[in-house]
């Protein structure tokens, strides 16, 4: 896999903003992780990319009414929380992301067990030189679409 | 691997009041109150040139004060230079990490006697910067932009076990009421007023006001009303710890050394640390209803000092939120998983309980200086085996063996103590 | 007190290419670097199994990248969750603690074969938010309002060396040239090119552009020139280290388990660690021409090993700025106070010299990735001491006894490390 | 001594705000210092506030050419450079301050040994909810008035 790029964070977020959650698969004993990383969890040899489906199921979550800042900044507050998921894959791993494309006020309409399927999220960090808006992209979930 | 060189003694500590102290009392300032304070419960004096070395606990006076490297100046202050001096850091644990490298220090025959301390000062931000600096202490590369808080994480967690031993809000209350009744008698908390007592002001200000007189039949009818609003469901207000001022110091020193101090030295018979993922999605098969961290750090400290968990007479865990505290006690082997609220409900972990948590009041009304936590943890219990505990606090069945349980972030540290009366 | 009871050794070492490497690498695309080469330089190789417990550096985490609480994240990628995980801070020191805590925590008996690293991702700020951040490392209360930047406090410094001692701007520029001849020679350093390279690179690069060719007699005359400016009198650009980003890692082990990693094993034979006021101002006695926190550490390291400045056949000093070379020269016993300046015209700091002086280039060409400046000087003299430096950098002579100094801040931590051939 | 305040940094940069330069005495061994401390520097007893006279001669200096932003922002730059210096008080501790008062381009108008008196120099540090600003006093020297 020499023609790959090395895997890095960096290289992670590239293929967010490319829409591609990529992982990493370890050639030596088999290991899936998400977030990819260079080294596997398992045995520390060397992984490659992956590419996910996007799709897994709600592990965990939470509605947050007191946000990070970079929620509030989009408008989300005591009144209109937003939801914070632990997401399981269905290659195995976990990642966090914010759910949308549900009642963020309707705890009825998200649950433990709930499939969903990978969003990419954009959200601005900062303004260049020229005063220009710069994103970062990140893994979000919706509700599968059927 | 795994035991002391040498016996270790705790000879003497103390704490500033823990509470709202920005700008009138800065970091300088409260540290040299917990020195004062921590030279009272010293029965023989301890003085600077008695002290090998200093290792202070501290999670972001950077983000806080704009101030690293404070471990120097904190040792300028009660005379230690050019003696070493160190600054730990695991965000909650702080101070809990310094303590456990103080008592390696000395066993490794380099220390004879050593100061540890923890000092935050938070309140010269305002809560959208507390709130932010505190982010820095979970994953910011993955979990920061997923929008995870740390009451969101530790909520996360909550609806876990929730989900799985049905587990309820109510659960927790109780474990909030129970709480603040230890605080109220505790001269150096933050908040020192039970949860009736905290509903009775609400009570009186309505008449003052002409309102309508509240009409909560109970505490826990009280804890779900609008005056408890969530703050990342299923935990609301009066689940989460305090934003604090704060300082608190302790004194180690070698079998050897312990008496020059005191003729009743305290022994550190176990000791153990536990680390897991930053990230809460990253812990080990997708377990995040229990904390590998206090697991590994409970079971390092049970096997150095022979104990179990049978022989804790009394324990201060680390509740920076309620959840947290009801997982501790199932990490900690005091109850299996999912039974440690039946327990709560049984009155077991009450001040005069079987199992006394908490006595001091917790990070929920104690306060919750972030760096300064773990060793005011240890305060707590060297107050109370020595029976120095302010007024109704003082547990009264014999103690014999106390235990402290410091958490980092949303369980990627802990570190767990044993203290005990007797030699092991 | 102040000796070890347990023989304590250095099995593998290893750093990333330390430089400018946000964004491509970030501190956990670093520290996996740092892994992958300190295995290849650990004989007979180490797993996470084998390790118990790890020790980070890391100055500010906080305010270059918004993370705290690195150590267990770090732990997390080389795989040694839930074993104890912690961070070091004493600013430029961060790793050098590291390691000094990481030897005590084998010879205390808890802990026999210990990871000891550091980390620090600079370049995500730009010049002026890393200046900001290097503030935090004095003393916000009390020096930085008066304007004190870090090259501002060892400016002062300087010129008092110059008014007490006569050193001159010129002694300053010897020591830069020297580092740079040596930075050269080593391909893990941010800047691999000696002084008349970089004027031979502007004389170029004039000619390119049709400017008049630039007529420098010789290096003094181009460090005296505008192409180096005045930083803060009397230090200029080149007598500054860089901004940089790496990690670096360490390998220690009990003597019982050394043998497990290495046939060759080197040996701790002295440590020491000292601290001082973080103000200058503050400093005893008013002496800023000496730092009292070397000569605590150096005086402990001796008197731990039993050997003495004569003994030292390399060293690698804390070379943020020149000066602090030639103060740490003298500090360390190497040379009189006042006295380093015409040695270091003699050329006995060169790298075939009586006493090579930073072969690795110095923090300030090799880079001074704060967090990971420590560890980093300690994998030089690992590198140097079992003849794996590379090319030309190798010094010829026998190299018995090798010392590393890292200081923090404007001196107010040192850390001093003997590490021995035989065991002692 | 107990109608005096507590010594606390706060109450220092009070003092400094009412332009004057308290540092602490000792009761028990007559130790001086300055910035003050509660705790005696020597001997750690309590010790009690003392007037100091503003006087000393400088232990050492620097011209700072990059500087720092709460002096960049005062507008010292690379080509109009701010003086640092650390000043021995006659009472005996040193203490740190911008120099002032003295062209800061020109070194022969600063030297190790000159005598110096206080000046207060205020600094913009943020601005109240009203927008107003809000200023920081911090110890200075000049040159000494004769
Ligand atoms: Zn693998
Ligand atoms: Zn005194």
């Amino acid at each position: 896999m020499a023609t790959t790029p090395m895997i890095t964070v960096q290289q992670y977020f590239e293929y967010l903003r490319e829409k591609k959650v990529m992982g990493a698969k370890c050639p030596k004993c088999g290991n899936i992780d998400l977030p990819p990383r260079r080294l596997c969890s398992e045995c520390l040899a060397e992984s490659e990319w992956m590419e996910f489906s996007g799709k897994g199921i709600i592990q965990t979550f939470t509605a947050i009414y007191v946000g990070a800042k970079v929620m509030t900044k989009k408008g989300y507050d005591r009144k209109h929380p937003y939801v914070f998921a632990v997401v399981k894959m269905e290659e195995g791993p976990s990642v966090s992301g914010q759910l949308v494309g549900i009642d963020e006020r309707d705890p009825n309409t998200y649950y433990i067990g709930m499939p969903v399927e990978a969003t990419f999220l954009k959200t601005e960090i900062r303004t260049d030189k020229e005063g220009n808006p710069v994103f970062r992209w990140d893994i979000g979930f919706q509700p599968v679409s059927t | 691997m795994g035991k002391l060189n040498r016996r270790v003694a705790l000879v003497g500590a103390g704490m500033s009041r823990f509470g709202v102290h920005y700008p009138k009392l800065r970091s300088i300032d409260l540290w040299q109150e917990a020195w004062l304070e921590a030279l009272k419960l010293t029965d023989k004096g301890i003085k600077p040139q008695d002290i090998d070395e200093l290792f202070l606990g501290n999670f972001t006076a950077d983000l806080f004060n704009h101030q690293g490297h404070m471990a120097p100046q904190m040792a300028n202050l009660i005379g230690l230079n050019p003696k070493p001096a160190s600054r730990f850091e695991g965000a909650c644990a702080s101070s809990g990490i310094a303590f456990r490298q103080g008592v390696m220090s000395i066993a490794s025959g380099v220390n004879d006697v050593v100061c540890v301390g923890g000092v935050e000062q938070m309140h010269e931000l305002n809560t959208e910067g507390v709130t932010g600096a505190l982010a820095a202490a979970a994953d910011t590369t993955y979990e920061y932009y997923a929008g995870a808080t740390f009451p969101g994480l530790y909520a996360a967690i909550a609806n876990a076990h929730f989900h799985k031993y049905g587990t309820t809000s109510k659960d927790l209350m109780r474990i909030a009421i129970k709480d603040y009744e230890n605080g109220k008698h505790n001269p150096f908390a933050q908040v020192q007023r039970t949860i009736p007592e905290v509903m009775e002001k609400y009570r009186k200000r309505a008449i003052q006001k002409g309102q309508p007189e509240p009409t909560w039949k109970d505490e826990f009818e009280f804890l779900e009303s609008s005056k408890n609003p969530l703050i990342a469901s299923p935990l609301r207000l009066y689940d989460c710890s305090l934003i604090t001022d704060g300082a608190a110091m302790l004194f180690l020193a070698s079998e050897e050394r312990a008496y020059d101090f005191t003729d009743n030295p305290l022994w550190i018979s176990g000791i153990g640390q536990g680390s897991d993922s930053l990230s809460l999605h990253d812990r080990k098969d997708g377990i995040i209803t229990s904390l590998r961290a206090t697991k590994a750090a409970a079971q390092q400290a049970y096997s150095m000092s022979g104990l179990s968990s049978k022989d804790v007479d009394i324990v201060e865990v680390h509740d920076c939120f309620t959840i947290a505290e009801l997982i501790a006690l199932e990490d900690l082997g005091f109850y299996a998983p999912g039974e440690a609220a039946k327990a709560i409900e049984r009155g077991e972990t009450k001040r005069n309980g079987k199992l006394p948590v908490n006595t001091s009041g917790g990070l929920k009304t104690k306060g919750h200086p972030v760096g300064a936590t773990g060793a005011g943890q240890i305060v707590e219990i060297f107050k109370q085996m020595r029976g120095y505990a302010e007024g109704e606090r003082q547990v009264k069945k014999p103690l014999k063996v106390g235990m402290t349980h410091n958490l980092g972030g949303s369980g990627a540290t802990a570190v767990v103590s044993l203290i005990t009366k007797e030699k092991i």
